[in-house]
């Protein structure tokens, strides 16, 4: 029993915020998400070259690092962290699915793809699709079926937060071929997409905390630092428990969908009870840091509405809060 | 108790919502804060005001038609009932004009209230400082007396200035007694935003708009003649009651009750169990506010009958700033909890939600608010050093 | 249009506190819940001689006084003030329950013994009856129609907040007679409850507002009056504009409900609107007496449980918040 | 991460599941606030001890079977989870027990430890004072030295001593030095409830029962063989980190996932699809504090390895205090209003209401918690004249 991160997962996590910290800082995410692909490719390219994100959760046998997808989440907390827009999430989800539904053919024919770096993703209902206009693999679900889609043409939808890529699929001229399970693709991404989003939402959180935190103790009003007022203390300790609790949640939820022992209905119970409670505490810890920056935060130059913005869009990648709790079975 | 409406108050609604469902743009116009919308707002003003729409309670030869309080709580409940475009011309009308009708010389009256109730005449309001954001106490920026020109120098600079980048004047305070302390010395100026020394520098909000602006003051001279009430009065001017009446007291609850109409009807579109009881929640709070005001209301006519309750009057302001701004947050957050995925698109809804964030920040945060409720209302003792953030 | 109490309405109210503050302080309140009878028989005929408060609802050729339940609401907020005892909650609805389903035979047989300041009391359904033990007139709705049961044997149910007095009724001997219409009985009676909950948990959340700050105005710790501490100060702030607005919306529902012009439907969402908010604003209001007081909060001698009981109480007897939101047509 | 347990684990597990299942009592013991209660309580107790049940982390000489911290974690899950009866003793083992392993003399715990993890000597904790609620450095109850007996004599007023009505012996901070101001000059006593000079009066609850008691001073005379730690160092004593390990720190999350366990059963029995969600929720939270304990055990672990996290610890009882407490009152509610109209007759859901509304009260306010969490985790300055509430 050990529930804390391994040194070798430290150390990746360590890893990973420290690239971020040169290379997703404020200008450069601001510069990524209003790129033409939305992205910074180059960062993407060092993130799977030097780290092999999106290589960690694939098995040795189809070229991936063969670690879980607990490693994948380390990385998407720090990623969380910066709103630094990423292909992580979607690939990580589409990976995930295709290892859990698709046939061996297709597993050998894509996984080795994604491994090396290839941005990927999975339609499971009708809606705009993650990632849907810059992935070079995209899967769906059709029925009972995991299909590949080949040929779809992909319009870009622009939503309040720029740094999450969304995209309509008109399937008309494209070529779908059944690859494998759709069922039991579909059920794994819908967990994993929630697990996923709560790391990031951890990230962010702690983020949000910290931006606020540090901004009421310079901020100077009535001749104090905005910091020593009480209510606003215990405002800011709130957000730190739920922080500490989400993280905790998070942690389990991934560790149970990467650990194949782990009881299916307990590891859904833990992913939807850490989407619920993370998703919410990253909402509650950016509109803290929206009111506790007071003007500012509601200018386009400040960061805080890239958190706001962020937090409120991953209420709606892989499901609401309350959608999340709905879930579980009672 | 006795909530009916009189005849004539029932003509007016009436009349009221006829001539807005004749007038209100099909299409919402676009945003005041930008150019293009600015104009198009100042367009619909003129037509409000050629039919003494645009300023109902003021008097008739300022393009008013006298009506009563109700009567303007009920124009405003048609108002935005009707879904008709935000007012461009709100900081004149809402905030400064009560303070000339109270403070101003019947020059000043007879020269800013015809163009302001037309909209010819936009106005800014340059209010906050970078290092008094909340903290008006502690404004730095100056006026230098100039008995030669008979006048003053201001210098200095404001953030935050609502509509600026587009407004025609702007009014705000200047430390005119740099010995004086804190409130004191503090002078109520009105000044044209294209005057010499003057310049104004857009914020870009995180709506992408430029609703506000910083205003740099670099030797700008100001008659005396464009100064509102008595020099060094400024702070007593700007925070006296009829300040607030028709501004923070009366935040029109219609914006409210209007916003939950359409969280109903979106429900209608798209039913969700789970979010019903969040839904009937706002609708609920909506109308709570839209009473709680019908009470303040009820004591202002008392007030215009004589009775004072300007002190009363200002604490409810801080009761309903806190209430309608979280209430225009949460209204916003259950719409876009029924819309699902589709919130993340652009949509009314989302940009609603964007400018709702400022509410609980602007004109007095609502961490003052709740001092003021705290400290005046409950008689709650002042913190240590009297700080009050 | 004039939303505050008329010159009438306000003399009422300042009679009614002035009489209980008299005759219901904290030792009085406790002597009367814990008595046999569970209430103050001397109070009550006060209340009914001096300012007939049974009979303000009941029309003139019913001996009454003739104005309307807005009346008995104002009073029954003063009664919420004071957590004393009483069988007006339960006497006003069964009164509004005649005048809206009773035969002309039942109204002139039992409405002037009502005004006269009989305890009657109306049981919707199988639970336990409020009054049901102390009442001298008990009717019920069955099926559709309203009855008057005579001879049932009552038998008193310990409730957590003793100034609320619940009994069962065993009907096996009783004598029941057709009186009227049971639907339109229910339904006024229904929302005629809620109503009158809501005077009371308005008079509640207020009483629980002052205790609360009167307490952190005088209790020093670490040097300073406790009510100094912002966060404290930001908590109370919050109650004192949820009263206001609880407040608000109980005078409109009961002046809904005591006006025939008022629209039905906007009668009923007036009704659930200010019973889900005056009750939620009484629990609010009552657990932040409880945690601002601290210890003495949660000992037998001091008030504060009585005030957390009855807003529990008020929660339970014609709806919790959560079922008046879900009353409301959407 | 690695979330499995060992072999030996599982086998603690399985042996702890099997002799509480065997041993639970099938009816819930009378209240341990009522006299034969208590005495039930304490035979209960007895049983655990006769089987090394009681205190499995102590030493085998103590009763103890020195179970890893990982098993007494698993052991107090298998407790609640049993539906076992509360620990009695529970201010002995979790908050002086302890205190007297870090800074007891080997006579004192000798003396003291074999009888508490029997529950034959059962322990009250004399904290608060009537003007010192929160605030424990104002302390005013005396101990003045007395050489000829050897030993010191106390004298004051203690509040809320929990279990003292009951309970045989008592600890608590008294003034030592009337010079040293503060936390400075505290000495930390043991002492029996039954000695010349004290007189217990208890504080009836209100649930009716008598959890708590005022214990008054007279020129009690108290061996220096009962002072705890060295004379004037009685705050570090109280203060330190063991003190808060197993107590604040590591507050049982088996006691609220075992509550929501119970909240589940009676949702299956009177389902409610406007409550569920509320359901969840509390089942969610007790979830994720069960799973930061296991996180705090982890640092624990470490820190009996060497390293050092005893702040890192106390800090993490503050953030657990807050949400153990507000958690268990929210746990209630929601049982409550599944059971409807029902929860008003007296029921075990009712009686835990009215228990956990002294969790967010007791053991130093969430208010405090709260003060702590943002100066020594955050970092935020402290309140204007170090004030503290």
């Amino acid at each position: 029993m050990q529930f804390e991160l391994s040194e070798d997962q430290a150390e990746l996590a360590a890893t990973v915020r420290g690239l971020l910290d040169k290379r997703a800082d404020s200008a450069a995410v601001r510069a990524a998400s209003t790129s033409e692909q939305g992205y910074d490719e180059a960062l993407w390219a060092t993130l799977c070259e030097q780290i092999g994100v999106t290589a960690l959760a694939v098995p040795e046998e189809y070229d991936g690092v063969g670690v879980t997808f607990f490693e994948t989440a380390v990385v998407l907390e720090e990623l969380g962290r910066t709103i630094a827009p990423s292909p992580l999430l979607a690939t990580t989800v589409a990976t995930e699915a295709l290892l859990a539904g698709a046939s061996d053919e297709a597993k050998k024919r894509l996984l080795p793809r994604i491994a090396a770096g290839e941005i990927a993703t999975i339609a499971l209902d009708e809606g705009a699709v993650l990632d849907g206009d810059r992935a070079e693999i995209v899967l769906a679900v059709r029925g009972d079926d995991l299909v590949e889609i080949a040929g779809a043409t992909a319009t870009w939808v622009e939503a309040m937060d720029q740094s999450v890529r969304l995209a309509r699929l008109d399937l008309t001229d494209a070529e779908l071929t059944v690859i494998g399970d759709g069922r039991a693709a579909r059920e794994r991404a819908e967990l994993v997409g929630a697990a996923a989003v709560a790391a990031l939402a951890v990230g962010l959180a702690d983020r949000a905390l910290r931006m606020t935190v540090d901004y009421s103790k310079e901020r100077v009003q009535f001749g104090r630092a905005i910091g020593s007022f009480q209510a606003l203390k215990h405002r800011m300790a709130d957000v730190l428990a739920r922080v500490e609790m989400a993280r905790s949640a998070s942690w389990a939820a991934s560790y149970a969908l990467a650990d194949a022992d782990t009881d299916a209905d307990e590891a859904a119970f833990l992913t939807h009870s850490a989407a619920s409670y993370a998703i919410e505490t990253a909402a509650l810890a950016a509109s803290e840091c929206v009111q506790l920056h007071g003007g500012i935060a509601i200018t386009w130059e400040h960061d805080a509405h890239l958190v706001f913005k962020r937090a409120h869009a991953l209420g709606q990648l892989f499901g609401a809060p309350h959608r999340h709790r709905a879930a579980v079975a009672l | 108790m006795d909530l009916e409406l009189s005849e004539s108050e029932l003509a007016f609604q009436a009349e009221a919502r006829a001539w807005l469902a004749a007038n209100v743009p099909a299409e919402p116009l676009p945003s005041l804060d930008t150019a293009e919308g600015f104009v198009l707002h100042q367009e619909w003003e003129a037509k409000l005001a050629a039919d003494r729409w645009s300023v109902v309670s003021w008097p008739k030869d300022y393009h008013g038609r006298e009506a009563s309080l109700i009567e303007w709580i009920i124009f405003e409940e048609e108002y935005y009932r009707a879904g008709a475009p935000l007012r461009v011309s709100q900081n004149g009308i809402f905030l400064l004009a009560p303070i000339i009708f109270e403070h101003g010389t019947q020059d000043q009256q007879d020269r800013f209230l015809p163009t302001m109730a037309t909209a010819e005449r936009v106005w800014a309001q340059c209010w906050s400082e970078p290092e008094a954001g909340s903290d008006l106490a502690s404004l730095k920026s100056t006026a230098r007396r100039d008995d030669d020109r008979g006048g003053w120098v201001l210098n200095g600079q404001k953030i935050w200035c609502s509509r600026a980048a587009l407004a025609h004047w702007g009014f705000g305070l200047f430390r005119s007694d740099p010995q004086a302390q804190k409130h004191a010395g503090l002078t109520y100026f009105l000044f044209p935003l294209d005057a010499e020394g003057v310049t104004v520098r857009p914020i870009a909000q995180l709506d992408g708009e430029e609703g506000f602006a910083e205003v740099f003051f670099d030797d700008v001279f100001v008659p005396d003649a464009d100064v509102l009430g008595a020099p060094g009065d400024g702070w007593r001017v700007a925070m006296s009651t009829a300040g607030n009446e028709r501004g923070l007291s009366l935040r029109s609850p219609g914006r409210f009750t209007a916003a939950a109409d359409r969280l109903l009807a979106l429900y209608d579109e798209r039913p969700d169990a789970r979010v019903a009881d969040r839904v009937v929640d706002a609708w609920i709070k909506a109308e709570a506010y839209r009473l709680y005001t019908w009470g303040t209301v009820t004591k202002l006519a008392k007030s215009d009958r004589g009775g004072d309750i300007g002190n009363d009057l200002n604490l409810r302001g801080s009761v309903n700033k806190v209430w309608w701004s979280e209430l225009d947050v949460a209204l916003h957050e259950t719409a876009l909890d029924l819309l699902g995925p589709d919130a993340e698109l652009e949509s009314r809804w989302l940009d609603g939600y964007t400018f709702s964030l400022s509410g609980p920040i602007y004109a007095g945060t609502n961490e003052i608010q709740r001092n003021i409720v705290a400290e005046r209302i409950l008689g709650l003792p002042r913190e240590a050093k009297g700080a009050q953030q």
